[in-house]
């Protein structure tokens, strides 16, 4: 089944029905996935991890990001782009399968030792600390390194002006996407090593928006590996040097950015025509 | 108790004759329902300390119609919990002839349907609380700790004698210390004195400064305490806020009569206070017995009736060839009183082997049952405190009367 | 050992009239609790209105037992109302204490000296049972079998109690089945995960917390007539912050929002508490167990009371019933 | 004297001491009249009444009082108003003193419960427990070994602090690690509670003990108030532990650690902290508070397996009422709670002081559901 | 456009297009059937006015996207105009019915239903019963009926039934028996909307509605929007995707800092400039080739540097 064959006019209904049966149009062959694996600052084997007992959320991911890539990731709702990231970080229980770190097994290890280790993370939801204030979320981005705080909040503040007006407000009482900020600030404060942006761009104005994937290019510009997923997959597409789609668990596709974004079956499944109209 | 009206005895007779423990199996088997756990649970050390004194005396005078007497100890917990209607359970199970215990009146009175329902003697050391006097028991329901009547009219007497016209009542919000509070109170105020305050405080508070505040503002000559050993939190309270004891006259009850809970209290701390104290004599002697069975006791509250209780149940067995709790019950009576005087269970028996009508006394007193299963008649000592913080085994004096009047 | 008063006395209890009357009240709060998410913890202040009004109606009134009846369930209603007005906008936690206080003070009241004319002081009230022993069908004598050895008798008046509370418990059980799986119940339980979002929809909120504190009220102050009845008297401590307690270790034993859930749960308490109890007084008795003696048997038997709850809880925190993925998903 | 019915017994005349004696036959109600004209000049009965109708019952003997006062000393009854409304005063001042004194207590315990609360959001029905430990730690080093309290009570908080880090290291964080729900855990605790509690009664026993120092301490006069010497130190020491506490969560890097994991713990370990460390912390640090406000309590009151049970509905009152998790809530909370408790007792009987101060806090949650320094919630 | 060859405009699209044609771009403007009408809404935190709108109308039958930038008090005013938050001032209409100070459950009842920026799963209910709940006028939500099921049986069917479709529309039909606290954020955001379609309001609002759904889901959503407006349901929406307002948003109005400051067709918004100034940003419609993305970038940084620096000018 693709989506060439079905009926025209009834592009709506294929989209749904075209649950993606992973395997049957994921590359086989994983070496695909892993081509080009080694020396991989980050890199995960077939990760299987889940959150239920008896539930696999992650059914064999592969991902590996050299030494200053930006890396894309992409998928329906649900696929397991956020699992993954938090698999990585340690914040779901991997049963099998390992993720390695400049050649360290980091599989299951806790996240504070990975923050330690020089890796970021900015969750998709819950990512602010509600009964702080933005100043103190902020501070805790930068706990283990106290000492950078005061510069690293003026550059923060100069990112998001808004954050320093606000710096005594609770984050619990701001808007959706005043959370955002704090949340992309409180990555921001320490300087990792690899970053890992769960659609940091969500919930943004498109100013902000803009703003993100620039830093985010910016960031990466400066040496930083960068994990990025987004259902701003277009946007994603176009900054990230290689991209992956996830479905069900599994890489669909991987390629670059450029590959991806133009691959029909990608727009069809994934990214949609609204952007391009 | 035993002199229900009428038409309640018309009804006790049926349960009794139906009931299944009330067979006699020829072993008298006794069952102790007391405060392990709650509230009360310094109580239960003394309690268990004088039932098991007195079974191992029966049984070393050679048991009850000739077979060592059985005993089953259960806890009766407090109120907050429904321990005490599992511990009966347990008890009727073992077939259990009388049960001694509980000791708060509450308690008692959540189980006494239950055991008295199964034709078995409820037989209490502890309860005080004038209910029970008029409670629908079948006739099975005794108590040896007397209705705070007559230790209430000793004390307010004694207040008045002592030339308190002012005084004040602490008093611990419960059926027992209510009801002796309430007996002082008429007796002081009869008497001519005026009870300038009265505070019914709650045992379980925090603290009790703003009760013994209360007492403060109205500067009583004589300060009544009425309590359990909470009663020691009062006193640093009195102490504090100013109002000594050599300052005030303080009087305590059997409740809060101790040795040990004002130990570590600085020197002349209860000086001259005074309490009464149901019972006759030489508690020393009674307390080695005591400390024979139990060495770690350190309180004796309410050991003595529970003694008396198992003396006078297993006499009771004795005399009514019958080990059945209605057998038993009938007889209680006439064991307390009316013929020779004998003082423990060896004695006794001996006597009534003889065949010769007795009279029991006790360590708490000299036990005589009226019909509603109440004590009688009462001894009540009154002490003193000395500089020690203890008060001497000799009272002052005693006084005995009817509890009636 | 006495083995045999062990089994005797551990297999009744799994539904004597404690089990019936915590039963009872364990299911009226799992549906606060359980299905609503209202963290009541004053459940025993309902149990002890109800036996009060009972108690208060007959004996210091002088009126018939079926109106105390009726006195003690519309005491309860008036106990739900006068509650929920001020607390069913709380937080959770916050509805909590707020329980605990109303509990408290309804306590408190009962047994304060002020009030004792009407209801009876620490020692409560008695004498209120015999309109209801009246109409007892169960002739004298005791009822039950011999399972081998172990007998397992109850005497007519326990019977009776037993008949009556076992089908309030049927009936209840019934009743919370019928409810839950309709969308009545569905708005309970949606209620439990998030109000505004319950209000959104066009709910509202406040009148179905009502119903349901009502409803569990009115239950629990079912399992409070059992109790008065039950033991012929009522006694202010018994309805305290402890009861409600164990009655919340009851449903998070037998499994939050299930319809069996609180009933399992108290028999499972109380065969726990009995069977402890008598095993180990017997073993003191005995002369096995030296370590302690009579006076720390209640103690100990509470001790192993707490380790056995911790033991359940931590090797199945979802209680007997209770489905796993439910607890898995509530992680904060 | 007369019987009841009026028949005469006899007439006495007190001797220089002014006691009489009479013996009479029969048991019942007399009657004992004053005749207010042989009283000395100056000299008249306390209430004016004259009369006493004592009974005397068979055996024993029944004494009567007249009290007697100087005669009509001018403006008496104006005096004596004077007088109530002064003591009233007083009266309130010792009560709020009282309050002050009890809510502070209660305040160190609430800021245990708080801590610990705010960090892992168990409700921990245990905390009771906790603080009778604490006095019973104290008191095994007090009276057990003969050390003097002050020494026994730093050695028991430092035992508390101990207890209460290996308590999460080898209980509560193990539950946490295998995703024990909020409501279990809180289950949990009260069968810890239970657990603890009987251990207590198995080693301490049921009755009330003291410490082996500052029992009973004589009360010295300030003003309207007369405190013990204990009360003040105490009460000063328990406002400097909350206040260096209070500040120290709002200031300190671990505080506001503590404060992040209790929003969000995934988030926190996301952020670099060390999350079990930090609730580790805060179990060793409220453990010891909790210590020292049961040695605290225990100092003011006295000891015993339950005291901590007893006191528990307060702290949870008083930790409510400033509002959750707030370390300045519990203390406002806690001495609201104290002073209603203790100063309601100027209308409100004693024995029911307790319904004053639960209905306050039932009628400020009616007005601020968030508490007194809670925030509210943003919705959306 | 996939939706838009599948189906013929509908009368309902023109009917808006239609009513807004003539109309001023001036804030508040006055519409010629309007379903809700504010006044003076004023909502103050702190020293912080959130919301400060001065007039503003809804066209009945329309889809009216609301924008402005972060924090501009778009969920706030929400907030105010369906119960969750009690404005400090103002008052509005539904329908011509006043509705400050109406509660929450009688706003929806009302028929003006909203959904949550922050998701608002019932985690442990299942998705189904999730959607069940937000039928209305169910008669098994009376509890005496609701103990016998035969009152209910049949309703509920037929609601599982409209539940089932939206459902496989909103491509949840998988999870179906999950429980809600189980999804993706994404998941979370449809069943928020979908949940909220069950109510079958009159004015449905939607609250960034699609922010972390998947664009080609989105897209197939956007469908079913503008068949809730061919169905008669008036539809007012935040969203910062601007495709997705240029796509089907009859008319846009833009909100910053509390207020509004412009309105009008999303064509003619897009390109005013202080909108693209206070919102848009130089960048929201670019064109997307590997050179141009070069000079975006620069560009903008430069654009962010002078902005800086004036901020740090004043
Ligand atoms: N409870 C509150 N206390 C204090 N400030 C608040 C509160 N709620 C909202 N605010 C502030 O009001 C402003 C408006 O917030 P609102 O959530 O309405 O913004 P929004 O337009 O929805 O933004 P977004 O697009 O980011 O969701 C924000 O600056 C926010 O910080
Ligand atoms: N806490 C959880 N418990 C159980 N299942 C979960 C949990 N979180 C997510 N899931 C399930 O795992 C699957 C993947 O979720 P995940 O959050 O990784 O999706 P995602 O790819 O990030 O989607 P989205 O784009 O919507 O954020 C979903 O089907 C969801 O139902
Ligand atoms: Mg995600
Ligand atoms: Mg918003």
């Amino acid at each position: 089944m693709s989506a060439d064959e079905a009926p025209q006019g009834q592009a709506e209904e294929q989209i749904e029905e075209q649950a993606p049966a992973g395997s049957e149009r994921a590359v086989t062959d994983r070496s695909d996935h892993l081509a080009g694996a080694e020396d991989a600052v980050l890199r995960c084997d077939e990760l299987i991890a889940g959150y239920l007992p008896g539930v696999n959320i992650l059914n064999g991911a592969d991902l590996y990001v050299q030494q200053g890539e930006l890396i894309g990731i992409i998928g329906p709702n649900g696929a397991g782009k956020s699992t993954l990231l938090k698999a990585m970080f340690g914040l779901v229980n991997i049963r099998s399968g390992t993720v390695l770190l400049k050649g360290e097994d980091i599989t299951n290890m806790k996240a504070h030792s990975l923050v330690s280790r020089g890796v970021g993370y900015v969750p998709q939801t819950n990512n602010v600390f509600p009964s702080l204030t933005i100043e103190e979320n902020l501070e805790m981005g930068a706990f283990q390194v106290p000492g950078k705080f005061k510069e690293r909040f003026e550059f923060v503040a100069e990112l998001f002006p808004a954050l320093k007006e606000r710096r005594k407000q609770r984050a619990g009482s701001l808007s959706g996407g005043e959370r955002q900020m704090v949340a992309m600030a409180r990555a921001l404060m320490t300087e990792p090593s690899v970053l890992l942006l769960d659609e940091p761009s969500a919930g943004l104005s498109p100013k902000l928006q803009d703003l993100v994937f620039i830093q985010a290019q910016q960031i990466n510009k400066a040496g930083v590996t960068v994990i990025m997923v987004e259902q701003n997959a277009r946007r994603c597409l176009q900054i990230c040097h290689r991209g992956y789609v996830l479905d069900q668990g599994r890489n669909a596709y991987t390629g670059t950015g450029r590959q991806l974004a133009d691959d029909p079956k990608v727009i069809e499944l994934y990214l949609g025509t609204l952007a391009k109209a | 108790g035993g002199g229900d009206t009428a038409t309640q005895t018309s009804e006790s007779a049926a349960p009794a004759s139906s009931a299944p423990a009330a067979k006699g199996d020829g072993t008298l088997t006794l069952g102790t329902l007391l405060p392990q756990t709650g509230s009360l649970a310094f109580l239960g050390p003394p309690e268990f300390a004088g039932v098991d004194a007195a079974v191992k005396e029966i049984n070393e005078a050679g048991g009850v119609l000739g077979k060592p007497v059985a005993k089953f100890d259960t806890d009766s917990g407090d109120t907050t919990t429904n321990i005490a209607s599992q511990s009966v359970d347990k008890l009727l199970a073992q077939k259990a002839d009388a049960i001694i215990g509980a000791a708060s009146s509450s308690v008692s009175e959540s189980v006494i349907d239950k055991i008295t329902g199964a034709g078995v003697v409820h037989f209490s050391p502890a309860n005080t609380s004038d209910k029970f006097t008029t409670i629908q028991d079948n006739g099975l329901y005794f108590r040896t700790a007397p209705p705070d009547k007559l230790q209430g009219r000793v004390l307010g007497d004694l207040i008045i004698s002592d030339g308190n016209d002012t005084v004040g009542i602490m008093a611990m919000q419960d059926s027992y210390g209510t009801g002796l509070a309430d007996q002082v109170q008429k007796t002081v105020t009869d008497g001519g004195g005026e009870v300038v305050e009265r505070v019914d405080y709650d045992p379980k508070a925090a603290d009790f400064s703003a009760d013994v505040a209360k007492l403060k503002a109205k500067n009583p000559k004589g300060i009544v305490l009425i309590g359990f050993e909470e009663t020691a939190k009062v006193v640093q309270e009195l102490v504090k806020q100013g109002m000594p004891a050599s300052k005030h006259k303080w009087y305590m009850v059997d409740g809060n009569m101790s040795n040990t809970n004002y130990e570590k209290m600085p020197k002349g701390t209860l000086t001259g206070v005074k309490g009464t104290y149901p019972g006759a004599a030489a508690p020393d002697e009674f307390r080695d017995k005591l400390l024979a069975v139990n060495p770690k006791l350190e309180d004796y509250t309410y050991a003595p009736e529970s003694y008396d209780a198992a003396n006078l149940i297993a006499l009771a067995a004795e005399a009514a060839k019958s080990d059945a709790g209605v057998d038993i019950a009938a007889k209680l009576a006439e064991v307390s009183k009316g013929g020779e005087k004998c003082t423990n269970f060896k004695e006794c028996v001996d006597l009534l082997k003889a065949g010769k009508d007795i009279d029991y006394e006790g360590v708490s007193g000299p036990v005589e049952f009226n019909d509603a299963g109440d004590p009688a008649v009462a001894t009540i000592g009154i002490y003193q405190y000395g500089n020690n913080n203890k008060y001497p085994v000799k009272a002052l004096e005693y006084r005995t009367g009817n509890i009636e009047g | 050992m006495d083995w045999i008063t062990i089994l005797s006395t551990t297999i009744k209890s799994a539904v004597n009239v404690e089990t019936v009357l915590y039963g009872l009240a364990a299911i009226g709060l799992n549906i606060h609790f359980g299905y609503t998410g209202l963290l009541n913890f004053g459940q025993a202040a309902f149990m002890g209105v109800a036996g009060y009004g009972l108690a208060v109606t007959v004996t210091v009134m002088g009126l018939p037992f079926w109106i105390g009846i009726g006195v003690g369930i519309v005491g309860a209603i008036i106990l739900a109302i006068l509650l929920g007005i001020p607390t069913l906008q709380l937080r959770a936690d916050y509805l909590a204490i707020v329980t605990i206080a109303a509990a408290e003070i309804v306590r408190l009241v009962f047994r304060s000296v002020t009030f004792k004319d009407v209801f009876g002081g620490s020692d409560g009230q008695r004498g209120f049972s015999d309109g209801f022993y009246a109409l007892n069908p169960y002739p004298e004598g005791d009822y039950g079998f011999n399972l081998g050895p172990v007998p397992l008798f109850f005497n007519n008046r326990s019977m009776w109690v037993l008949t009556v509370g076992w089908l309030l418990i049927v009936l209840c059980c019934f009743i919370v089945f019928l409810l839950m799986k309709s969308p009545w119940g569905r708005v309970l339980k949606a209620i439990r995960e998030d109000e505004d979002a319950v209000r959104s929809l066009g709910k509202s909120v406040f009148s179905y917390k009502m119903q349901a504190l009502i409803l569990g009220g009115v239950i629990g102050s079912l399992g409070g007539f059992i109790y008065g009845l039950a033991y012929g008297s009522v006694q202010p401590d018994v309805f305290g912050t402890e009861t409600t307690f164990y009655l919340y270790t009851m449903i998070i034993l037998g499994g939050a929002a299930r319809v069996l859930g609180p009933v399992v749960g108290a028999s499972l308490f109380w065969v726990l508490l009995v069977l402890l109890n008598g095993v180990l007084s017997e073993a003191v008795a005995a002369g096995y167990i030296t370590i302690i003696d009579t006076n720390q048997v209640g103690a100990l038997r509470y001790v192993l009371v707490g380790l056995g709850l911790i033991l359940l809880l931590v090797f199945r925190p979802q209680g007997i019933f209770g489905d796993k993925r439910e607890i898995a998903i509530d992680a904060r | 004297m007369t019987t009841e019915s009026g028949q005469p017994v006899e007439e006495v005349t007190t001797n220089p001491e002014g006691t009489w004696e009479v013996q009479v036959e029969e048991p019942g109600k007399y009657k004992v009249a004053l005749d207010p004209s042989t009283l000395p000049q100056n000299a008249e009965v306390r209430g004016g009444n004259n009369t006493r109708t004592p009974t005397v019952y068979e055996g024993n003997c029944s004494a009567v009082l007249f009290a007697l006062q100087p005669k009509g000393a001018p403006g008496q009854e104006q005096q004596e108003d004077a007088g109530a409304a002064g003591t009233f005063w007083a009266q309130a001042a010792q009560l709020t003193f009282e309050g002050l004194n009890l809510g502070l207590i209660i305040a160190l315990a609430a800021l245990g419960l708080s801590l610990i609360y705010g960090t892992t959001g168990l409700t921990n029905f245990a905390h009771g427990e906790l603080v009778t430990l604490g006095a019973l730690l104290a008191y095994g080093f007090n009276v057990g070994l003969g050390l003097h309290l002050i020494p026994a009570a730093l050695i028991a908080v430092i035992a508390a602090a101990v207890l209460g880090y290996f308590q999460d290291r080898l209980f509560w964080g193990q539950l946490r690690r295998r995703g024990t729900g909020i409501i279990a855990m809180m289950i949990i605790s009260i069968g810890v509670a239970l657990f603890m509690r009987y251990v207590f009664l198995i080693f301490f026993g049921g009755q009330t003990e003291s410490f082996a120092q500052y029992t009973a301490q004589p009360g010295i006069e300030i003003g309207p108030i007369s405190a013990a010497p204990k009360n003040l130190v105490a009460m000063g020491i328990e406002l400097v532990v909350l206040i260096i506490v209070g500040f120290a969560l709002l200031r300190t890097r671990t505080g506001k650690a503590a404060r992040a994991v209790a929003d969000n713990p995934a988030l926190a370990a996301s952020s670099g902290i060390n999350v079990d460390r930090v609730i580790r912390i805060i179990w060793t640090g409220g453990g010891a508070i909790a210590a020292l406000a049961g040695i605290m309590l225990a100092l003011s009151q006295n000891l015993k397996y339950t005291m901590g049970q007893e006191i528990l509905l307060l702290i949870f009152a008083g930790v409510t009422l400033g509002g959750l998790g707030t370390a300045f809530g519990a203390l406002v909370g806690s001495l609201v709670v104290g002073l209603f408790i203790q100063v309601s007792t100027l209308w409100v009987p004693p024995e029911l002081k307790n319904v004053g101060a639960l209905a306050v806090l039932i009628i400020v949650l009616l007005v601020r559901p968030q508490g007194i320094l809670g925030r509210r919630e943003r919705i959306g | 456009m996939h939706a838009e060859t599948q189906t013929t405009p509908g009368d309902r699209k023109a009917a808006a297009l239609a009513a807004f044609k003539d109309l001023a771009r001036d804030p508040g403007v006055p519409k010629p059937d309007p379903i809700l009408v504010v006044d003076k809404v004023v909502r103050r935190f702190g020293g912080l006015t959130a919301v400060d709108v001065e007039h503003v109308e809804i066209q009945r039958g329309s889809i009216t996207a609301l924008i402005g930038p972060n924090g501009a008090g778009k969920t706030t005013f929400f907030n105010q105009l369906t119960g969750f938050d009690t404005a400090d001032a103002g008052s509005w209409t539904f329908n011509g019915r006043p509705m400050n100070g109406v509660p929450a459950h009688k706003v929806a009842r009302a028929g003006m239903v909203r959904t949550f920026q922050l998701t608002k799963a019932l985690s442990r209910l299942t998705v189904v019963e999730n959607m069940r709940l937000g039928a209305q006028h169910q008669k098994g939500e009376s509890f005496w009926r609701a103990m016998i099921p035969a009152f209910w049986r049949g309703q509920e069917e037929e609601i599982t039934e409209r539940a089932e479709e939206l459902l496989a529309r909103f491509k949840l039909d998988a999870k179906r028996d999950d429980f809600a606290g189980s999804l993706s954020g994404g998941q979370r955001k449809l069943l928020e909307m979908a949940r909220a379609l069950m109510v079958r309001p009159e004015l449905v609002m939607l609250d960034e509605p699609m922010a972390g759904v998947n664009p080609a889901l989105t897209q197939s959503l956007l469908g079913h929007v503008k068949d809730l407006r061919e169905q008669g349901m008036t539809v007012l929406f935040v969203e910062h995707d601007m495709d997705m307002v240029r796509d089907i948003s009859d008319w846009v109005i833009v909100m910053a800092q509390g207020a509004v400051i412009a309105e009008g067709p999303p064509s003619t918004i897009m390109s005013d400039e202080r909108v693209i100034d206070a919102y848009l940003g130089a960048h929201h419609d670019a064109p997307l080739s590997e050179g141009d993305l070069e000079t975006q970038l620069h560009e903008a940084e430069a654009a962010l540097e002078a902005e800086i620096e004036e901020e740090t000018q004043k």
